[in-house]
């Protein structure tokens, strides 16, 4: 009975296995990068979180007093300067707009009357926060998570539209080579020559704040080192024989190029992805720093980054700490994922 | 060779030219006029237009580029529109105290990550080799930013080991004994971590060569293996990393600058581009592209040097 | 202990070049700019810094005096304060003999003296068209004849030889200046470093770059300029003797320092170091550290700097660790307003008809100042209530122009002009089409601050809105073309006259420095009226009623002026703010 | 075989590797042998047989991580047991006493010392010598192992030398200190058949000179018939056979080892299918089948003719110049149906560029291939893509030409996707699973991936995937040169079983004269790009017309010839 002999040696042969899963498998082996991989899809995780409002969506509510100290810290208690209304000098009565001299002083007199409708009741402010408040009195905890929903959202996002813009590219003038090859060289060289951050500052300057700007403006001057890893990788895979037996079975240009090639350079697109990942999120950090960065009403590791020196003359750094737990924790966590992806997803083991 | 380096020099035209390209698309399109800098509090029509027609922004886009590129050409970048004062004096000065900076970094740098990089090569998945590892892992993850605040806020200002900031423009060597100090700490700090790693993996790289087992074959020590068949060998990729970055040296490190009030090429381009003023963006981005270029080139030739098996064509 | 060796070598090298100086040669003024200046052309700049160095190497006619407040007006290069015919229209100034200008190649080894044709020549340079003077308007429309002068060269070059009869040197130390128009500003104008004497031989020996050639009869020259980060001024050897012209109050810190200059030749220190330092943080430190002698408190440290004094509301004291260092603080109020104006000729916020009124003032009222003063200004700042700076004369200390905060009566008169609450939970124009308006700013971390407080001011009236983030240059261009619906905005006093702020708000200067292009006829015709008045209770119930009308209709959110700090080390002596002279260096004197 | 005494003897060595996934490896199981002095001992295996690791565990270069030796092997030299020595010990031996050369000569030395310094540098550790003089001997190495102009010679960078100069070097640097004991690990697997020659001549010379013992390791028996004194035959760890030469070739004791001697094809005789290692495993004794007969016949039909095709390189040189490099001159044959043309040269000789530009993966410069009639070369690429499928290629490397991201199911159904053949992809599975069958692979093989097959099921994948397209000619390019000799039997038989049975015409390309004699019905010899000789393959093996052609043939291995015992 042919077919189930067929079928019995087939249960006791282990399960077919991918390059991806050979990976998957040697990382699960890789202690620091499998503990690495989970701190990363935390972030992530979290990243969803707080972009999908679960978490820390009151983080621009003014819930303490402006600059209070973590809760486990001590802090000599805050002077508040006294107000002026900038009339200590005067001489004698006040002097008001009268009503007959004010052009709405009709609105303004119902205005008055209807005004108790909108008369609220001020929360009483807290000094017992988990990381302290900020000059605004918002809590630093929740602005950190917020924060660290925006800094992955603009690493991840940007990352990957500059790894698809250096591929894409890269696959061209490395996979076609000649005329092609030598535009687009071009276009690289020039952009490799200008300083990346002239770039980022320009860019930067003509589109403002805010998160599409922030990933466009990244991925654009981040494109370059994909695209010269990718041309290298097409270079070599296009005369693979693998590719060339593509040829021969007739698989065209666009299928040698994005079906028979890409599979087996995206390993290096993952490490790519993922340095690329920590890059910018440290190149968000200096542009927010440097006032382009994310809107008002959104806060990043970056804008939180652009009060601390400010702060830190004051003495508030729990701000900083914040940030930079969190900025660390995440980054170490990516790095060593990377390495142990480069170790595990290399096709030379195998 | 010379036909080489010939041939290298006649390509790079067109990326310069792309170069100038580039820049005055961004800067013209987004650079803002400066026109309303230098107008003053009280604007009228006729002052502006009579500023604009001395920086020569009432031309037409393509004269503009042309008179660009004739700039570029005789490398004369005219007059700064914030400062009045010739570019090419401007830079002339900047680019002393960039070098002092970044040279030391540079030196300094290389001179301690390379050791270090070998030696925990040569200890690879040991205990030193995975503690090194780590400990550049975490560093890397701080954002520069960081150091440069906390390193002057801490040594600086409380610990007072070091001047807060600033610079003797007499004296470049006077100026690297008492500002360059704690700016080159901050920079290591930064830089050192990522480096130990890049020529780490070089080193490693070469260690799995066939060679070094010919060379353990013939009964070397590992210390002969390491230091003169594998040094010599990963120190090509060192080579051209170190020279790729050469150009950065002359733009010297903005943060570092901006912040220690070191009056670099890096701290005038954050000005410049703050204030619009053209002439000296287009200045210094033409200085480092074409320093780009020929760093590379230089870089190439130098591989040649060291690698025998390098051909140029 | 090493630093301090380097810098005594540093200091014995530049004192071996020098001869025999007044001011002493070893003392050293170490002080920073927050910002670069552009250059030393007096005709050239507008900026502060620039103008601040030009102060200090060029001799304007009459001058502020260094301890008199308010500001009282001096006779500098002049031998008394000048004539003024009875129509308010010629003014006399007679220069005195034997003042010098520093020497410079351009004067051949001759010493060159200072005449009325010098400060004709400047005043000339201002308006010509080839020197593209950003401050000629100061005098264009105001001299009689220049205007028709310039108007009528057509492209030709200016001639500086002819004479012209708004402006005459009668003989080589009399200067006659005919008006247009009488105008009480005028000599205040002439205060400005703007038109101060420049040397003709030296502008023309230098044409190419008069930015970098300063020449003067001050009490410093240019000794060495790297541009954008340090300038160095070096005594002039050739100033003319000067002492402490007042006493000033003649108490508290005007005694002190009249007793410590009193019968002094200035100036003291005869080397200035200035350095361009435009982080906060590097400045505070150097300063602490000694590198600076004195230096603005920056006010992102004010808590950790200064307290309230307790002793003198609304005033601060150092914080015993600085005091007890022999740190001296000194408070002044700037003379300045700081506002968000709104486009008056913007379809959704500007106009006079009422319902735009009360959306512009829904909005003043939810705007938080004192807390702006609070936790942006650290409390260093005083709500503004008034156009005209506080200390200047024609400012009523009694009027109280500002709009007090009260969201709650902001979102009922938002109501009442018929801007409903819409389904989404923010209101509406009155006819329902969606209202969002949009704020100008810069995109720096401090911008970033005050855009948020501008949010929440917005979220408390269920406004939509957003941000408009350009470079600062961009967004002037758009506010001088009308293109901006609100801008934050600043003025600091060219000079002490309540018509350099009231001409904010004068109709034909839109696109110039009315940029909320607030066109009001009576404010107008007021204005125009005022600029001829002497001081008077009568120009006084004016600028009050041009204040009220601004009050109603509403065309600036006020926000509020700035106190400006200045912390001193112990050993500087003879400093005091002064509203005008950001740097009067020749008072200053070192004793170590 | 008097005075045999012992220089090295290998006791009971266990070596074990662990695998990253947990599980070990044996890769010895307790082998013994002994390493006489002044002796040639060749230890013959195929892949996997645990020859090179036996080498490096007596060199002391296994991996220090994830290799275990057992505590009672023992690796004796001279009566001391190298796996208790200390490093130091070990390195005074390594180089000096115990030496050894490897596969690839260009990796093995350092790229950028010259050679004579790596000479030298031996003589300098080992042998004492000054600066001066070992550079002066290292010339004087060169010079005995046969490198012309030595003193330039040991100038040069190894990449400025051929495969066979570099090998001489490596052997210059382990003869420098008059070893005794050489261990050659495959010296002369990546060399020409001509160079392999000389090297194996070189070695045979120095180690009568030198009175040295080598360990010549090897997978091709063929090779070490003419001069080892002992043979020791490896398989999966353990040792089959070990004997003197004469009685293992002539009465070889083990089922293996027979085995291996019969399943490479010989010059001698052609038997109808090449003998597998299964063969003489069964209990029953092997009958060898007839041979058969080869060569063109008059009435075979022409698919394919060849006319004076030409393929030149460009190469840049100096300031925009560039050189035509002419790496296929004039080359014309026609390729009749049902039948095997087989190109045969060494490297260089631009065998395979004739091969790639039939399938257009080149550019011919000139010249006309007409597949029944119509010129292939001549065609635009939408008209060439009907005749694509007709011309199939096999590639040599069987671990690149398969995709390792595809699993073998889609590797196979993607040219009739592409070709459209088969209406769904049920039917197309159907195809392949056939086809798998045809080739000899289950057809559970669809859902796996290439890494998890042997080279040898991968190159038959590689023909399942030409044969999807039902082409007629097919293209062999060194298609069994990288496979072990008993695999590389079975993959010939195939390709004969497919011929036989689809009338395929096959343009077989290799180095390696046995195997195209055994498979071609013509022969055609290339050198530097031409065509020397042409002619019917056992009338070219029987009587060569050129030099050239004879250079070749002698240089073949004759394997065992009693005369290298009594020498």
């Amino acid at each position: 009975m042919p077919t189930s002999n067929v079928a019995s040696s087939a249960a006791t042969e282990p399960a077919s296995r991918s390059l991806w899963s050979l990976g998957w498998q040697r990382l699960k082996r890789d202690r620091v990068g499998y503990v690495s991989l989970w701190v990363v899809v935390f972030f992530m995780v979290l990243g969803a979180a707080v972009w999908s409002g679960l978490l820390a969506r009151g983080w621009d509510q003014e819930v303490g007093n402006p600059n209070t100290a973590p809760m486990w810290a001590a802090q000599e208690k805050l002077q508040h300067t006294g107000t002026s209304d900038g009339m200590e000098g005067a001489t004698g009565p006040i002097i008001r707009l009268t009503p007959a001299e004010d052009p709405i002083a009709d609105m303004l007199a119902a205005a008055e009357h209807n005004k108790s409708k909108y008369q609220t009741m001020e929360a009483p402010k807290t000094d017992a926060l988990i990381l302290g408040s900020d000059q605004r009195g918002r809590s630093v905890f929740e602005k950190v998570l917020q924060g660290t929903g925006t800094s992955m959202l603009v690493g991840i996002f940007g990352a990957l539209l500059s790894v698809a813009l250096g591929t894409v590219l890269g696959a061209f003038a490395g996979y076609f080579g000649g005329k092609t090859d030598d535009f687009l060289m071009w276009f690289y060289s020039v952009f490799t020559s200008v300083p990346d951050m002239l770039l980022l500052l320009a860019f930067a300057a003509v589109a403002g704040r805010g998160f599409t700007t922030l990933i466009l403006v990244l991925s654009f001057t981040s494109w370059t080192g994909v695209f010269r890893l990718v041309r290298a990788e097409y270079m070599k895979q296009r005369s693979r024989e693998y590719v060339q037996a593509a040829d021969a079975i007739g698989a065209s240009h666009l299928s040698r190029m994005f079906v028979h090639i890409l599979p087996n350079i995206s390993h290096l697109l993952l490490v790519q992805f993922s340095l690329l990942l920590v890059g910018l999120i440290k190149y968000e950090v200096i542009l927010s720093f440097l006032g382009f960065g994310v809107g008002v009403k959104q806060v990043s590791w970056g804008s939180i980054l652009g009060e601390v020196p400010t702060e830190l003359m004051q003495g508030y750094w729990w701000q900083l700490l914040g940030v930079v737990i969190m900025m660390s924790t995440l980054v170490t966590a990516v790095s060593m994922l990377t390495d142990a992806l480069r170790d595990a997803l290399d096709p030379k083991v195998k | 060779m010379l036909g080489y380096i010939i041939r290298r020099l006649w390509q790079m035209i067109p990326t310069l030219f792309g170069v100038m390209l580039l820049v005055f698309v961004v800067f013209n399109w987004v650079g803002g006029d400066p026109s309303y800098i230098l107008a003053g509090k009280r604007l009228s029509p006729d002052a502006l237009a009579a500023i604009r027609a001395q920086l020569g922004l009432d031309q037409s886009l393509p004269a503009q580029f042309w008179l660009f590129v004739k700039q570029v050409a005789h490398l004369d970048f005219g007059l700064s529109w914030s400062l009045q004062q010739p570019v090419t004096r401007i830079l002339a000065e900047r680019i002393g105290p960039s070098l002092t900076l970044t040279g030391t970094l540079l030196v300094v740098e290389l001179c301690a990550a390379l050791p270090i990089a070998v030696l925990v090569a040569y200890y690879r998945a040991k205990l030193i080799d995975r503690v090194v590892t780590i400990v550049c892992t975490v560093a890397m993850s701080v954002s520069s930013l960081v150091y440069i605040i906390v390193g002057q806020y801490v040594l600086a200002y409380q610990a007072d080991w070091f001047p807060v900031q600033g610079w003797y423009d007499d004296s470049l060597l006077h100026s690297w004994l008492v500002f360059v100090p704690l700016p080159l700490i901050l920079g290591l700090a930064v830089s050192l971590a990522p480096d130990v790693r890049f020529y780490r993996s070089f080193v490693v790289e070469e260690l799995q060569q066939d060679y070094v087992r010919t060379a353990r074959a013939k009964g070397l020590s590992e210390r002969v293996v390491l230091f003169k068949h594998v040094l010599r060998n990963a120190l090509i990729p060192v080579v051209t990393t170190v020279a790729s970055s050469l150009p950065f040296l002359v733009l010297g490190s903005m943060l570092l600058e901006r912040f220690f009030g070191i009056p670099g090429m890096g701290n005038e381009l954050l000005a410049a581009v703050d204030k619009s003023d053209f002439p000296i963006i287009k200045a210094i981005t033409i200085t480092i592209a074409v320093a780009t270029m020929v760093f590379n080139l230089l870089a190439d030739v130098l591989y040649k040097w060291i690698d025998p098996r390098v051909e140029l064509k | 202990m090493i630093k301090k060796g380097l810098l005594i070598a540093a200091l014995l090298m530049g004192a071996g070049l020098v001869p025999v100086y007044a001011a002493d040669m070893n003392k050293v003024l170490r002080v920073s700019y927050p910002a670069p200046e552009v250059g030393f052309d007096p005709v050239k700049t507008t900026d502060l810094y620039s103008s601040s160095i030009s102060s200090n190497i060029f001799d304007t006619l009459v001058a502020y005096d260094y301890l008199s407040r308010p500001l009282k007006l001096i006779p500098n290069t002049i031998s008394a304060m000048p004539e003024i015919s009875a129509d308010g229209k010629v003014y006399t100034f007679h220069i005195r003999k034997g003042i010098y200008f520093a020497d410079d190649p351009a004067f051949k080894g001759k010493k060159r003296e200072l005449t009325a044709e010098d400060y004709a020549y400047s005043l000339k340079r201002l308006v010509d068209p080839a020197v593209h003077s950003p401050t000629g308007y100061l005098v264009e429309d105001v001299i009689e004849g220049l205007h028709d002068y310039v108007k009528s060269l057509n492209g030709k070059a200016l001639d500086y030889d002819k004479p012209l009869p708004g402006l005459r040197a009668l003989d080589r130390y009399t200067l006659q200046i005919r008006l247009k128009e009488p105008n009480s500003s005028f000599i205040y104008i002439v205060a400005m470093s703007h038109l101060a004497a420049v040397a003709r031989e030296v502008i023309e020996a230098n044409v190419a770059n008069t930015m970098a050639h300063p020449v003067g009869t001050g009490p410093y020259r240019l000794a060495e300029w790297k541009p954008g980060n340090k300038i160095v001024l070096e005594a002039n050897p050739n100033f003319r003797d000067y002492t402490l012209p007042t006493e000033g109050s003649g108490k508290g810190l005007d005694a002190q320092i009249a007793a410590d200059l009193k019968g002094k030749k200035l100036p003291l220190v005869g080397r200035v170091e200035v350095s361009i330092i435009e982080e906060e943080q590097p400045r505070w430190l150097s300063f602490v550290n000694q590198q600076l002698d004195y230096a603005g408190v920056p006010f992102s440290a004010v808590n950790t700097i200064m307290q309230p004094d307790p002793a003198r509301p609304g005033a601060f004291k150092l914080l015993k660790k600085w005091s007890n260092m022999g740190i001296q603080l000194q408070q002044e109020l700037a003379p300045e307003v700081t506002y968000t104006y709104f486009n008056m000729k913007d379809p959704v916020i500007g106009g006079e008809d009422k319902q735009h009124i009360a959306l512009r003032r829904a909005i003043s009222m939810a705007y938080d100042v004192q807390r702006e003063i609070r936790d942006i200004r650290k409390g260093q700042a005083k709500p503004m209530q008034n156009i005209i700076p506080r200390g200047f004369v024609g400012n009523d200390p009694n009027y109280h122009g500002a709009v007090d905060y009260d969201p709650a009566l902001a979102n009922a008169l938002l109501d009442e002009a018929g801007y409903k609450i819409g389904p989404d939970g923010f209101r509406a124009n009155p006819d329902g089409s969606r209202l969002e308006l949009e704020m100008a700013t810069s995109p720096s971390a401090l911008d970033r601050i005050y855009n948020e407080a501008w949010q929440s001011a917005f979220d408390r009236i269920k406004i939509h809105l957003r941000f408009k983030v350009a470079k600062w240059n961009e967004l002037y261009k758009a506010a001088t073309e009308g293109k901006l619906q609100m801008w934050g905005s600043a003025w600091t006093a060219d000079y002490p006259g309540a018509d350099n702020f009231l001409q904010l708000l004068y109709g034909p200067n839109s696109g110039q420095t009315n940029n909320g292009n607030f066109q009001n006829k009576e404010y107008d015709e007021l204005y125009r009226k005022t600029l001829s008045m002497q001081d008077s209770p009568e120009r006084n119930a004016i600028y009050l009623r041009m204040n009220k009308i601004v009050t109603g209709l509403a065309p600036w959110a006020y926000q509020d002026a700035r106190i400006n700090n200045y912390v001193i080390n112990p050993y500087v002596h003879g400093f005091k703010q002064h509203p005008i002279y950001y740097s009067p260096f020749m008072f200053i004197d070192i004793r170590k | 075989m008097t005075d045999r005494e012992i220089l090295l003897s290998v006791r009971d060595l266990k070596v074990g590797f662990r695998l990253e996934d947990g599980g070990r490896f044996e890769a010895l199981k307790g082998i013994n042998f002994d390493i006489p002095r002044n002796r040639t001992v060749a230890l013959v295996g195929e892949s996997g047989s645990g020859k090179s690791v036996t080498s490096m565990a007596i060199m002391r270069l296994l991996p220090e991580f994830g290799c275990e030796i057992d505590a009672a092997s023992e690796i004796l030299f001279e009566g001391k047991n190298l796996l208790k020595a200390t490093t130091g010990e070990i390195r005074s031996l390594r180089g000096r006493d115990i030496t050894m050369i490897f596969q690839e000569p260009m990796t093995s030395l350092n790229p950028v010392f010259t050679v004579g310094d790596q000479i030298a540098e031996t003589l300098i550790v080992h042998a004492g010598l000054g600066r001066a003089a070992a550079a002066a001997r290292a010339v004087e190495l060169l010079r005995e192992v046969g490198l012309p102009e030595p003193e330039k010679r040991a100038r040069a960078y190894p990449h400025q030398l051929s495969g066979g100069q570099q090998q001489r070097v490596m052997i210059a640097i382990a003869v420098a200190c008059e070893p005794k004991l050489l261990i050659a690990d495959e010296p002369t697997t990546a060399l020409d058949v001509t160079i392999q020659k000389q090297i194996l001549e070189l070695l045979a010379n120095l180690q009568k000179k030198h009175g040295m013992s080598v360990l010549f390791i090897t997978h091709d028996l063929g090779v070490v018939g003419e001069f080892a004194d002992e043979v020791i035959v490896m398989r999966h760890g353990v040792i089959r056979e070990q004997g003197s030469s004469r009685q293992v070739f002539e009465a070889p004791q083990d089922a293996y080892t027979r085995a291996l001697m019969a399943c490479r094809p010989a010059l001698a005789h052609r038997p109808e299918r090449l003998a597998v290692i299964d063969d003489f495993l069964q209990p029953e004794p092997y009958v060898p089948p007839p041979d058969r007969a080869r060569g063109y016949a008059p009435e075979d039909r022409t698919v394919l003719d060849v006319q004076d095709l030409c393929v030149n390189f460009d190469i840049r040189e100096g300031l925009f110049r560039k050189r035509k490099f002419e790496a296929v001159k004039n080359v014309s044959f026609k390729l009749a149906k049902g039948r095997t043309l087989g190109i045969v040269g060494e490297s260089g000789s631009g065998k395979t560029t004739v091969g790639l530009t039939l399938m257009r993966l080149r550019q011919a410069a000139s010249g006309k291939a007409l597949f029944d009639g119509k010129d292939i070369l001549a065609m635009n690429p939408r008209e060439f893509k009907d005749y694509k499928r007709r011309i199939q290629i096999i590639f040599q490397n069987p671990y690149a030409s398969l995709n390792p991201r595809f699993t073998v199911g889609s590797i196979l159904t993607e040219p009739l996707r592409l070709h459209g053949i088969g209406s769904n992809q049920a039917e197309r599975e159907k195809i392949v699973r056939e086809l798998l069958d045809r080739v000899g692979l289950p057809s559970r093989a669809m859902g796996k991936y290439a890494h998890e097959f042997s080279g040898g099921q991968r190159q038959r994948i590689a023909i399942a995937r030409c044969l999807t397209l039902k082409p007629e000619i097919l293209i062999c390019d060194e298609s069994v040169s990288a496979l072990d000799v008993s695999v590389q039997a079975q993959v010939l038989n195939l390709l004969q079983d497919l011929q036989d049975e689809f009338k395929l015409s096959y343009l077989f390309i290799s180095h390696d004269l046995a195997v195209v004699k055994h498979i071609s019905d013509q022969v055609m010899v290339m050198n530097k790009g031409e065509v020397v000789e042409q002619a019917d393959s056992d009338q070219i093996y029987r009587a060569p017309a050129c030099d050239y052609t004879r250079r070749l043939l002698g240089s073949i291995p004759r394997g065992w010839t009693p005369a290298a015992d009594a020498a």
